[in-house]
């Protein structure tokens, strides 16, 4: 499997007459980068990634893979979604069924796969986001954290090129989302470009190899440094600045930090500090 | 985690990677002999058998399998009672009366073990798939399926609702209970429609429009099991034939 | 109230599951249509099927403190039609039976008569009594729910009567004493089922009103999107 | 009103046989300051909150409104609901009314109160929680945000002494959390203690007063920075330290920050950096 890139180009979608959440918006996702959407509460990030997937027919504007465009036929559709998958913010919309291997098998099947094609890729699946042990476990079991892992399994059985995740990470706590980023870099190394939305400014900073805010009906997209360190942009669009930024540039401000680049987090800020004051390296 | 003890029952049982037909034959053999042979020593035998074997190699706590035989136990018991009064002038026991009821508590016990001991060791899970080999439609075995896992959800729903509106004091007089289960019930039924609707679009990126297949577990029978069940049915039935 | 596994002697077990056969199959033949056409109403069926369980967790208080679960076929069957409930409640009588200990399988067809048909008929029959005599929505439900309460209880009180005619007396006495068991009581009970099914469905008319519009129980409201 | 305190002692709580949620859990919340609850997905928070609320009777153990014991009585349960609130994690759990002001007044009203107090009261809770303008609006109309305060508003129309949140800042976007928090301390400032569980750790370090961990069935109480900055804790609780007190404490090393109390938020660390390097004021 190879990386395969999504771009969407002048979306418009209202819900309702006369009101509309997205107006002209455009986002890329460019082959086997990351990147995570940020906006406000109803900014329309779930709208965004509805579109992306095929999910919602927006009133104009359109959706590519490697400039293929999606059209929302029956066969368009089906073909897209073999590419694309979404992955809903919370898993009970998507667990359906009793049991966790059972749940996972379904959009393979729906495939048309044999048998044991089947139950290969459920395998691979629940591995791949560390959830084999919970094969034979009933869904209604699981707790949430854990009914996250398989709903996303489930998408990952279908092998899509490029998996979105609304808010994949809320409501976990900080283990569980280190699990969850780890399980993420697993399906990227297997050829899978990841995208998600999230409300947490930090860890868009520094998971993120591109940043889409969505604000004003439309879509800003671009290095995360830059956009999550551009204080009218911010403002707009209701995020805060990631600490990172702000105490990373002070340190730079008193000669503690080397020009350039700004730590992403913790790590690499300790990593750049100097061992003893006023000595930048 | 459910508050349905049955199914968490079944679902940590010792006998839950047995193949479901050879605990269907077991059970509804049993099923059939509390009901068709005489109540001693036939439901206490096909009784005796299945709260042993739930109790033992099934492993299903006893205190789930006590408090499940409980609400059964009520109704019998009123049933039995009704059935062996007579109101003709006067209140009064029908003749053998002590006979009548003793044998219909026995028939109805000895059943709801053998039922209990299959609903305490098989989940729906593996239990639906198998109806399709009784010839039940797939849409009907779908239409379960989702109604399973509904359950859980819609019933956590209700819990949690009705905690919030016990704090606020919902349920402090009749009055207002009946006006907050009222309310409870519309907010159960909108969410149930409302998360059919988002299971929809959470499904259609699966494949929703040619039907909820899924591949069942392969659970492979036992000819030990099956061997085992064999005889012991045969034991009850020629136990209860040479008594009669 | 389910009869209990074992409690019917085996030709009225069989009697009354082949009772039921026709009610259930043909409930089953439009589940079956209705999904061939829109497999996405698997989930809408399998979500009325799992309110139909969880409506009869709902504890109703009762004025004597005691309290009671409404069966709920018989809103059941103004929101999804007999036919519908027919199979939905079966379904949830066999969840019941497995799930609860409540009723059992050699007695589901005669619960499955009592509670998924006679009752959601009954119900939806009083229900469209009174939506044609000009009653509104809500006399409708009350009507609808309290009927189908009390026509299950009576059905069930009639079927063990048959199983077990009074000595002297046969059916006749037995009849009398199981309803008066079983069904005079549950008035009071059927009467708060269908005050329940009142609040709900007023809470429903401000709260879903397009479901109800689309389901039928309620005139279209005029779009007020033309107006403007 | 003024601040009382709320103690839980010994706590026993299982769900299913055999399998304790909590054994022994001992927490206090001092009238007047603010507690942050902490611990893993799984680990007992709700459940430990629901003790707390009366929501839930465990199987050994007390909870007490300034010594005042709760008793699972009718009456006992009546008296602690005047004084204790909890706010579920999802709105909609709490929203059963078809309008916010209806919603809001549900309490009040089963207070028994009449109609003009039930007026007022609901005026002020919303009021406080800065959502006076949505008060006509159908509940199913607004924003997850809007939702999650108003949730907290039909609470706090109870006039509770102790306002129980659990995670009241899970899914929304930045601003809003920093309008929740605002809210919650006009709250205090009407004498309302509150209790919140979260997974943030960030949050709970600039926000709490006291941090109590939920870890291993049991609860760890104390000084957040203290509680916070112990790794063994954090491991066994699953838990990250917050990015402040390593970057503070590694500050301080160099010789940038002065000794003892480290800064808590970003803007404590900014004022505590010197102007130049090497000058630790
Ligand atoms: N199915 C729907 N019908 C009508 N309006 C909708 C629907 N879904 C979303 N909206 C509206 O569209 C807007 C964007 O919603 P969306 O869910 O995309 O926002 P979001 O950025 O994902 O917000 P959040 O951060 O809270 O998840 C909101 O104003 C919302 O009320
Ligand atoms: N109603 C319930 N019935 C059975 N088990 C439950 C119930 N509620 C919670 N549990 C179990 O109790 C444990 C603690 O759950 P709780 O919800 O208190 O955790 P939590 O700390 O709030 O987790 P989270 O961070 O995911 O909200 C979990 O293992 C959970 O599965
Ligand atoms: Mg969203
Ligand atoms: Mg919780």
């Amino acid at each position: 499997m190879s990386h395969r890139s999504l771009a969407a180009d002048g979306l418009v979608v209202g819900y309702e007459r006369g009101r509309r959440v997205l107006d002209g918006a455009s986002v890329s996702v460019p082959a086997g980068r990351r990147l995570a959407i940020l906006g406000a509460n109803g900014s329309g990030k779930t709208t965004l990634l509805r579109c992306l997937s095929g999910a919602l027919e927006p009133a104009a504007g359109s959706v590519a893979v490697d400039d293929q465009l999606l059209r929302h036929s029956r066969r368009g559709l089906r073909a897209h979604r073999q590419e694309v998958q979404l992955v809903l913010q919370d898993p009970d919309d998507q667990l359906f069924s009793a049991s966790v291997a059972q749940d996972v098998s379904f959009g393979p099947l729906n495939l048309g796969l044999d048998d044991d094609a089947v139950r290969e890729r459920v395998a691979e699946a629940l591995r791949l986001l560390a959830v084999d042990g919970l094969a034979a476990r009933p869904t209604h079991q699981l707790s949430y954290g854990e009914r996250k892992r398989v709903a996303i399994a489930g998408a990952v059985a279908m092998r899509p090129c490029v998996l979105l995740l609304d808010e994949p990470t809320a409501g976990l706590d900080p283990s569980a989302v280190a699990e969850a980023l780890a399980a993420l870099t697993r399906l990227e190394a297997s050829g899978t470009t990841v995208v998600m939305s999230t409300h947490d400014v930090d860890l868009a900073l520094r998971w993120a190899d591109e940043v889409a805010v969505v604000v004003d009906r439309r879509v800003v997209q671009g290095d995360p440094a830059t956009m999550l360190g551009d204080d009218d942009l911010l403002a707009r669009a209701r995020l805060d600045r990631p600490w990172a930024l702000t105490v990373g540039a002070r340190l730079q401000e008193i000669g503690l930090l080397a020009d350039g680049a700004l730590p992403r987090d913790v790590a690499a800020l300790l990593a750049a500090l100097p061992d003893r004051p006023g000595v930048v390296t | 985690m459910t508050g349905l003890a049955v199914d968490d029952a079944a679902w940590a049982s010792a006998w839950r990677h047995r193949s479901p037909g050879d605990k269907l034959l077991l059970c509804v053999g049993l099923v059939v002999c509390a009901l068709v042979l005489p109540a001693w020593p036939g439901s206490v035998l096909v009784g005796a058998v299945a709260v042993v074997l739930a109790l033992g190699p099934a492993r299903v706590p006893a205190a789930t399998f006590g408090r499940a035989v409980r609400w059964p136990l009520t109704f019998v018991a009123v049933s039995a009672l009704t059935t062996v009064v007579t109101v003709d002038g006067g209140l009064g026991w029908a003749p053998d009366a002590a006979a009548r009821a003793g044998s219909l508590v026995g028939h109805a016990l000895a059943g709801s073990a053998a039922v209990l001991l299959l609903a305490t060791t098989t989940p729906m899970a593996d239990l639906l798939p198998a109806l399709r080999r009784l010839r039940v439609p797939a849409a009907v075995v779908e239409v379960a399926s989702v109604t399973y896992r509904l359950l859980f959800v819609l019933l956590q729903s209700l819990n949690t609702i009705r905690e919030a509106q016990t704090a606020r004091m919902g349920y402090s007089s009749v009055r207002r209970s009946y006006r907050s289960s009222g309310v409870l019930a519309a907010a159960v039924l909108t969410r149930s429609w409302d998360r059919a609707r988002r299971m929809q679009e959470g499904l259609a990126g699966r494949g929703l429009e040619t039907g909820l297949r899924v591949l069942p577990e392969v659970l492979p029978s036992s000819r030990l099991f099956l061997a085992c069940s064999v005889l012991a049915l045969a034991g009850i039935v020629s136990a209860s034939l040479a008594v009669a | 109230m389910h009869i209990a596994e074992g409690f019917l002697p085996p030709l009225h077990a069989v009697g009354w599951t082949v009772a039921a056969a026709p009610f259930v199959v043909h409930g089953a033949r439009a589940v079956v249509k209705e999904v061939r056409e829109h497999p996405e109403n698997t989930l809408l069926l399998g979500a009325a099927g799992a309110f139909t369980f969880v409506l009869s967790a709902i504890k109703l208080p009762s004025v004597t403190g005691s309290s009671s679960h409404p069966t709920g076929t018989g809103a059941g069957a103004v929101l999804f039609r007999p036919p519908v409930m027919a199979l939905l409640g079966t379904v949830v009588l066999l969840f019941q039976a497995l799930l609860l200990a409540h009723g059992g399988l050699t007695t589901l067809g005669a619960n499955a008569f009592s509670m998924a048909i006679v009752g959601p008929w009954a119900g939806y029959g009083a229900y469209r009594l009174t939506r044609s005599l000009g009653g509104g929505l809500l006399p409708g439900v009350f009507v609808a729910m309290l009927v189908a309460d009390l026509a299950t209880y009576v059905t069930t009180a009639l079927q063990l009567a048959l199983a077990f005619p009074d000595a002297d007396s046969g059916f006749a006495g037995a009849a009398v004493k199981f309803l008066g068991v079983f069904a005079v009581t549950q008035i009071p009970l059927a009467v708060g089922e269908g005050l329940l099914g009142v609040l709900l469905f007023r809470v429903l008319t401000t709260n879903a009103r397009p479901e109800l519009e689309r389901l039928g129980l309620l005139p279209p409201a005029p779009a007020q999107e033309e107006v403007r």
